[in-house]
């Protein structure tokens, strides 16, 4: 007992450290890079979504950037006017993306969970299957620009003036921190606790007279909505839509990077994001065709030896009040 | 009668792929995303053997054994470690899948490979022309898919099998070594996939994505035919192969591959145990 | 193989030797001091564009390394930075970050693909660097900073419509990846069979990864088309021609195909290629001197098996417009490069072509070519087209 | 035949079922193991056949030390299992089901010795049938004969008498009595229905929260130990 209980303090204090980190970085590093990682605490944003529902509730979906995807349209949709009535309002761009993101994860959540529902191999597939006929459809549509997709989206402007890389980051930084409280105080609430039984036995859960389909399709929604926020956050800085970003190869990328972070510890799913992406942004180039190698085998390896990724004990934090013993 | 070979032609391909995935689904209940790597394997067989200046039956030959041993390995290193948590198996199949399509293009190349067709020329069957090497796939799938069923239902090796894919707590308690039982099916699941691999090689482009294209309408076959059942895949091929080839006589093959996914997912939706199961109870 | 392997020595050698040790290398007296001009080359390495990325990686590198020998330009040396776009836009847009902000490059050359150099086009001019892009597309690119060594609808449609016309039948049916470049293609071909008195009979769209054709074969048997003219890109495209030639199809319909270059023969076998007719700016079986001269050139560095293709002549064409603008311009000033190296003329591996300083397009030499026992042939040579502008 | 030392196993996130069991039935023996529901019953049967893995302790089959064991290595050392519940294979005929019984173990010939069908002639009646359409009572008769079939040393039975008709109940009593007094096969039952227990097999231990409470109780006329029955079973 005394053991856990130093654990939790070691994960207090490294989540800490983390977050000073990422406070240093943006004064210590250069704007390229600065940019750059602004960009990944989006992609991290995103895994903290998918660490929810797959590392919190154990629901494995291989059709994430279906939200992600519609979060980056929807901005990119809105600000570039293409709908009337919507001006090219940021904000309003915003709240657009992340609502279209929103019903379409509740739609999905409905067809999947509702009735007996589908749930495990079988919810994976589906999803999969989701995803691939949302980037086969999207690639066919002339309106949102067909394969190659969307460009020129507006980047973040204040007083009419792109927000510089510094202000930026910081900017993205306090995202991903109050993303971060969010799904954390999701995760230690008694929610979180429930979801966490759903993860083990669902049925038990069922029988003690939770309607988990409910408790699940909640769970879902959040995430489809964060995955919404990322997609939206990240056409502002990358300035293009395309249907690579809501199809199946960015849905399994993330699924890698949560993995590989730590699926239940939602800190642990962003740097797993940061630094797996880094690590491609610097080894790709040098290590050619044999990276994608290598992430093959760090990932399987993670999977079958180190289920908690590579910084999920790292982050662990202490079990809320409410369950310690004492 | 042509509509009906060309369904038939789809069929056996998908067929082909498909049964290798239901043996190691059925009897381990591991979603093996790396199925359509194994294909890659065989096809790769095939253009190694053929490129060395042997011909192309004995490449075909050969295929198995080569998925087989690739399979053996994929077992005994990841699957058998994880078997028992049933979604990381997904996860980490996946993982592998990455790996062999990565390791072709390190051996390969990733250009994609010739491997000529080794019945060139047409046959009239029924009183339409057709291709001498789908005819030959077509019989193929036909005749594998009817031994392994006779074997399956059949011989007492197909009944310890069976008696895992339907309990395997209690066939493991009764005696069968599951253990060994696992082995033999991932084995055989991917000597199949080997075969199948090497046997489409002729007739469609030998690259390193070449697996990938079959990942989802052969998981979709699975799930509609219900995913303990071992028939029940036959009709999901059926469905998938059959709606895919209706469709794409008078829409897009773009638009049919939407349609056909789709109608899959609300089949799913709705028949979560497959569409044979609910028939029964 | 053995090209291939060799360019992979010589990578490593790249990655462990740095780019100082082969800029000193390549002229080990001249100029230590000098500073060298980094040039990004950023193309697919991997995710399934890998065949066209390393070819036109090598075409690139073949021109800069050469101007490295030949002493650089006014004794300043070359330096490439290789990038991997992934075949991803996302990606791609990152490298592009990563050369411009961070290595600082004075130009870039790649990508592939339309979806990736759309993608990149605001970081590019953000960035204010010259992009050379070297590949067809379906044009309308319109910007200071994109030159374009393209062949665009103008460049392969027209003519091939007319010879179609002339000399295969007079309907046609259109098969085409469910991509923009396929789409713009068929739209470019229907608006030319109208002036031409050619006849679509039928238009379809495949997706990614389809692995049977039958029923498309099916329709276009029964439209009684006599040309079918494909637009599908990459491997599917090879699966749609083994599975047309096995139907023994070929006897009654010709094939015309856009985008068909010698990297598609080596998964074709001899019989399954012949007789597809494809428009090409360059192909390895040209007998020129200067084709002779760039497959020497690319046998010499890349190895004898190393493929000679349209992409590895575009891309070196084009990196050497670049370098005579470095030369104009004397030194590698982004903007004064980018005004520097329009309106000039350069022998390419195929003839004489144009970079016009309007639209910074390209005017290129147009062949029609057919397979022919393994080989690319040249059947009617075309003379250099000059496209409409673009920008307008 | 069987000597259990010191067991305990439970479920993950159930905690321990067993603590500290012991229990020994000597070869030859039939033994029954009497307890309320959720006393461990079931968990013991499928710690000795394998199903469920013991954290300590050890169990010991005829001299060997069992307890690392896969349960089909355990099967193949002469332990059969008649589960709770039957679990049968429904879908398969019932001659399938006694066949699984003999080739899942090496060595035995696939063919259901004549003298097992003759013991229970309304399966060699109903061979062609699916088992799953066979009534509770042959379903359950099905179960004794597919683990017999094995031809094991040491039968466990969880709850035969469970949703069977008082009659058949005494009729499959009757058989297990039979085949011990014949074939000196040991036998291990784990029940609550006195029926099956009293009259037919030769002593009971009673288990009581996790452990053995009292064992080599005589079974004949335990319907009127009133103790016992109270204190173990709440009767």
């Amino acid at each position: 007992m005394i053991g856990a209980k130093r654990e939790g303090r070691t994960g207090l204090i490294a989540t800490g450290l983390c977050w000073i980190i990422l406070c240093g970085v943006g004064v210590l590093v250069d704007d390229w890079l600065l940019a750059q990682v602004a960009i990944y605490l989006c992609y991290g944003i995103f895994a903290m979504g998918l660490s929810l529902i797959w590392g919190q509730a154990g629901i494995l979906s291989f059709g994430q950037a279906i939200f992600f995807g519609a979060g980056a349209y929807g901005f990119a949709v809105a600000t570039l006017d293409m709908l009337p009535g919507t001006g090219t309002g940021i904000l309003t761009g915003l709240v657009f993306a992340v609502g279209l993101a929103t019903v379409l994860a509740w739609a999905l959540a409905w067809l999947t969970f509702a009735g007996r529902g589908l749930s495990g191999a079988h919810f994976a597939i589906v999803t999969l299957c989701a995803a691939a006929v949302v980037e086969i459809a999207v690639t066919r549509s002339g309106f949102l620009g067909g394969y190659n997709g969307l460009f020129g989206v507006a980047p973040f402007t204040w007083g009419g003036e792109m927000i510089a890389e510094r202000p930026m980051y910081y900017i993205m930084l306090g995202v991903a921190f109050a993303v971060f409280l969010g799904v954390t105080a999701i995760v230690r609430s008694p929610y979180g606790t429930v979801l966490e039984a759903i993860r083990d036995d669902e049925n038990r859960v069922a029988h003690l007279g939770y309607e988990t389909r409910r408790l699940k399709t909640v769970a879902f929604v959040i995430a489809g909505a964060l995955s919404g926020l990322s997609g939206a956050l990240f056409a502002a800085q990358f300035g293009f839509v395309s249907p690579s970003l809501l199809g199946f190869a960015l849905s399994t990328q993330v699924l890698i990077w949560v993995a590989v972070g730590g699926r239940a510890v939602p800190l642990a799913a962003m740097v797993g994001a940061l630094v797996v992406s880094g690590a491609e942004n610097t080894l790709s180039n040098t290590l050619g065709d044999l990276w994608l190698l290598v992430i093959g085998v760090i990932f399987v390896v993670v999977v079958i030896a180190a289920k908690n990724g590579l910084f999920g004990t790292l982050f662990r934090l202490p079990p809320p009040k409410r369950l310690r013993k004492t | 009668m042509e509509l009906f070979l060309d369904t038939l032609n789809y069929f056996s391909l998908l067929m082909l792929v498909v049964l290798g995935l239901v043996v190691i689904f059925g009897l381990m209940n591991v979603i093996n995303m790396a199925h359509g790597e194994f294909l890659l394997v065989g096809a790769y067989t095939v253009v190694g053997i053929t490129g060395a200046g042997y011909s192309f039956w004995l490449a075909l030959a050969l295929a198995p054994v080569a998925g087989a041993v690739v399979g053996l390995l994929v077992e005994a290193l990841v699957v058998r470690r994880i078997y028992h948590r049933f979604l990381d198996t997904i996860l980490a199949t996946w993982g592998v899948s990455l790996i062999l399509k990565q390791g072709v293009i390190l051996v390969f190349g990733p250009t994609a490979q010739s491997v000529a067709n080794p019945l060139p020329g047409v046959m009239n069957v029924f009183g339409v022309d057709y291709p001498r090497m789908r005819l030959l796939i077509m019989a193929v799938a036909i005749l594998l898919t009817l031994v392994l069923y006779i074997a399956m239902f059949r011989s007492n090796l197909g009944l310890r099998l069976r008696a895992v894919i339907a309990n395997r707590d209690m066939a493991s308690a009764l005696g069968l070594n599951t253990r060994r039982m696992d082995m033999a099916s991932f084995g055989l699941g991917a000597a199949l996939a080997g075969f199948a691999g090497a046997i489409i090689s002729p007739v469609m482009s030998v690259d390193p994505q070449m697996g990938a294209g079959f990942l989802i309408p052969s998981f979709l076959s699975i799930l509609i035919g219900g995913v303990n059942s071992l028939i029940g895949p036959l009709f999901g091929v059926a469905a998938i192969s059959g709606s895919s080839n209706l469709i794409a006589g008078w829409l897009s093959q773009a638009d049919t591959q939407i349609i056909v996914f789709l109608m899959a997912m609300v089949v799913i939706r709705f028949f979560p145990e497959g569409i044979l199961k609910r028939r029964q109870k | 193989m053995t090209g291939r392997k060799q360019n992979l020595t010589r990578r490593r050698f790249f990655e462990l030797g740095g780019a100082t040790a082969v800029a000193s290398l390549a002229a080990p007296v001249v100029a230590q001091q000098a500073e060298p001009i980094r040039i990004g080359v950023l193309q697919p390495f991997t995710g399934g564009l890998e065949a066209l990325g390393q070819q036109g990686a090598n075409g690139a590198e073949l021109a800069f390394l050469d101007a490295n020998d030949a002493g650089g330009v006014d004794g300043r040396m070359f330096e490439l930075i290789r990038a991997d776009t992934a075949t991803d836009p996302k990606t791609a847009v990152e490298r592009a970050n990563d050369l411009i902000r961070r290595q600082k490059v004075a130009a870039i050359i790649g990508p592939v693909t339309s979806a990736n150099r759309d993608a990149m086009r605001p970081t590019i001019e953000r960035g204010k660097t010259p992009l050379l892009y070297a590949t067809d597309y379906e044009g309308g690119v319109c910007s200071r900073y994109i030159s374009c060594y393209s062949a665009l609808p103008d460049h392969w449609v027209v003519p091939i419509v007319a010879h179609a016309v002339k000399n295969l039948g007079d309907s046609f049916y259109l098969v085409g990846s469910d991509y923009v470049w396929p789409r713009e293609m068929n739209a470019a071909f229907i608006a030319e069979c109208d002036k031409t008195g050619g006849k679509v009979v039928g238009e379809e769209y495949t997706p990614w990864g389809a692995k049977d054709y039958t029923a498309t074969l099916r329709k276009i048997r029964d439209s009684g088309a006599k040309t079918v003219v494909i637009s599908i890109a990459g491997a599917d495209a090879i699966t749609f021609v083994k599975q047309f030639a096995a139907t023994g199809m070929k006897k009654t319909t010709q094939v015309v195909f856009f985008g068909f270059s010698e990297n598609y023969l080596a998964g074709l076998s001899d019989e399954e290629s012949e007789g597809i007719i494809a428009p090409t700016n360059f192909t390895s079986s040209l007998t020129s001197p200067e084709a002779e001269h760039l497959k020497e050139r690319v046998r010499a560095r890349f190895g004898a098996d190393a493929i000679v293709s349209n992409t590895v002549d575009a891309h070196w064409s084009l990196a050497r417009m670049y370098i005579e603008g470095v030369r104009r311009a004397g030194g590698d000033d982004r903007e004064a490069v980018t005004d520097a190296m329009v309106d000039q003329t350069l022998m390419s591996g195929n003839g004489e072509v144009y970079l016009r300083p309007g639209d910074r397009h390209v005017d290129l030499n147009v062949l029609i070519a057919q397979a022919q026992g393994g080989r690319l042939e040249v059947i009617e040579e075309l003379g250099r087209i000059a496209a409409t502008d673009q920008c307008t | 035949m069987l000597e259990i030392r010191q067991l305990a196993a439970g479920y993950p996130g159930g905690g321990r079922v067993l603590d500290g069991l012991d229990l020994s039935v000597p070869e030859g023996a039939f033994v029954a193991v009497l307890g309320r529901n959720g006393m461990g019953k079931t968990t013991l049967m499928r710690a000795i056949c394998g199903l469920l893995r013991a954290s300590e302790g050890t169990i010991g089959l005829g001299g060997e030390d069992i307890t690392g064991l896969a349960s089909y290595a355990r099967a193949q050392r002469g332990i059969g299992y008649v589960p709770q519940g039957r679990e049968i294979f429904g879908d398969f005929t019932v001659a399938e089901n006694l066949t699984i019984g003999r080739i899942a173990k090496p060595g035995l010939s696939p063919a259901v010795p004549r003298h097992l069908l003759e013991l229970f002639p309304i399966l060699a009646e109903r061979s062609r049938q699916r088992a799953g359409s066979l009534s509770g009572g042959q379903q359950q008769q099905l179960a004794i004969a597919r683990a017999l079939a094995g031809e094991p040393r040491l039968l466990l039975l969880d709850e035969p008498a469970e949703g069977i008709q008082p009659s058949i109940v005494q009729e499959i009593a009757q058989k297990l009595r039979e085949i011990v007094d014949t074939t000196g096969l040991t036998v291990l039952m784990a029940e609550q229905n006195l029926a099956m227990v009293d009259g037919w097999a030769d002593s009971l231990a009673f288990v009581d929260h996790g452990a053995i409470a009292e064992s080599g109780v005589a079974a004949a006329g335990i319907r009127q130990d009133q103790s016992r029955l109270s204190k173990y079973l709440s009767i």
